[in-house]
């Protein structure tokens, strides 16, 4: 399937673009006329995986992280890459409450949510080579009336 | 992301406003750490109720706090409004360590009743 | 000089995406703490670049823009190209109130505006190979209080 | 991207809000072109005071419409307060074309005066 839209990317691993993150996310998404419950669900998932990429994948380096967003009709794909440490074991990495830095506060809870947030969250990752999970969501958008004018 | 501090006899009130995640965690975490050990200090109310976001770090952040705030010999509980945090705060298990209310005043009578 | 802060966004060529590269470039720029009135002579500018390498650039094709946004301590620089048509005569095209598509109601003014609300606007463009467009603007942020715990 | 009509005599008041680029100007162009053609209609005012952003697409859809109002006998006027809005009018030299107010009456009354 073709995409409706679509956009890349590439920001510098500093927690201060996390907020930046989001904001792109949901200006991009927001094409497609979701709900505004729809669009935090996006914003929430969206600063999970940026802020994992930035704390695990590149822990005190600075590296480049990668946000693709897929608009289709109805629904969309995000999928943010770090090439930074990886996961070795993805199945443990996603267990709620799993955190490989408590000493940081970390809750274990960042897969959890965008599970929760999202309808499919998929995780790529090699030890060494970097991460890349993808997030897809459909919206209710379709059976709401559009102002057509206004696409 | 900002937070004030209101005291009602011992129990301190930490009102948190704008968007908690993880760029502001420290910050915050610093913030009331600063205010917990204060010796007017006994309990905590968590406001989130001016939160116009938060993901998991906020979690971290909160339960954190909840362990040094017993360590101290006293209790926290959170007031909530935001329909998607508190859905973070149930799947996470925060609320199986602090009750969660919607209003200031049920929070306050709930910490003095028990 | 090393940027602060960096990053690269692509999009394609669609008029929907105008209004999504003025939020993406008006987030990242906020992070210096510009004026209100700063911030939105950036949105103008990204705009009037960006419009044009959709109309001008790309005409009738959909093709990809890159804006890569670089921030300096109190400065920055956003370079808008795309690999389109290009421009003959860069000195005529910058001229206040000439277009090359009258028919289309151009106003014919839109580098004229980039140079009105940005500090310096760079052009470099061959024939058949795409144009880039590079703006820059200080901001007032360094003289006025930071809030700092909030960088 | 709004745009909405009233009436006052043969006065078309078009007002404008939100964000008025390239990608609306041709839904705006149309919008107005409907109206402007009506046997109701003699002058124009574009009241821009709903948009929060404007830039030199507003131009082209403003001076476009201008020639055809003229076309048909008419004159038009604009209300504008925001500063940036009426830099780029002014730059472009809309302002020679028509005249610019801060106040919807203001505008009514040179248009019936003059
Ligand atoms: N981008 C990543 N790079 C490397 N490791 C990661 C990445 N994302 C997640 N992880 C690993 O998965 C674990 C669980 O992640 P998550 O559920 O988000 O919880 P938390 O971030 O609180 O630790 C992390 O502690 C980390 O070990
Ligand atoms: N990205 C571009 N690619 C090709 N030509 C361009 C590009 N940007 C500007 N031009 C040329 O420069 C002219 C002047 O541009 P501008 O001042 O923005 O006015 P307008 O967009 O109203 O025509 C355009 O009409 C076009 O011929």
């Amino acid at each position: 399937m073709q995409p409706v839209n679509e956009m890349k990317l590439e920001f510098l691993s500093k927690s201060s673009n996390e907020a930046f993150a989001r904001v792109v996310a949901a200006a991009f998404v927001s094409q497609l006329d979701p709900t505004i419950e729809e669009l935090a669900d996006v914003r929430t998932a969206v600063s999970e995986a940026v802020t994992n990429a930035i704390i695990h994948g590149y822990e005190d380096e600075t590296g480049t992280i990668r946000m693709v967003c897929r608009l289709y009709e109805r629904s969309v794909e995000i999928e943010i890459s770090d090439e930074g440490k990886g996961i070795e074991d993805i199945e443990l990495a996603m267990q709620p409450l799993y955190t490989s830095k408590p000493e940081m506060e970390r809750s274990g809870m960042g897969f959890t949510v965008m599970e929760s947030f999202m309808d499919r969250v998929k995780v790529r990752s090699k030890p060494g080579e970097g991460t890349t999970v993808t997030l897809y969501k459909t919206f209710s958008s379709a059976e709401r009336p559009r102002k057509k004018q206004e696409k | 992301m900002d937070i004030k501090f209101t005291n009602r006899g011992s129990t301190l009130i930490a009102a948190f406003s704008g968007e908690l995640d993880h760029h502001f965690a420290e910050y915050v975490r610093n913030k009331i750490e600063r205010e917990v050990i204060k010796a007017t200090t006994r309990d905590v109310i968590f406001d989130l109720t001016g939160l116009s976001f938060m993901d998991s770090s906020g979690i971290g952040v909160l339960v954190g706090r909840y362990a040094n705030i017993r360590k101290l010999g006293g209790k926290a509980a959170i007031i909530c409004s935001n329909g998607r945090i508190r859905k973070i705060l149930e799947i996470s298990g925060v609320l199986k360590l602090m009750p969660v209310y919607s209003e200031l005043n049920d929070a306050l009578r709930a910490l003095s009743g028990a």
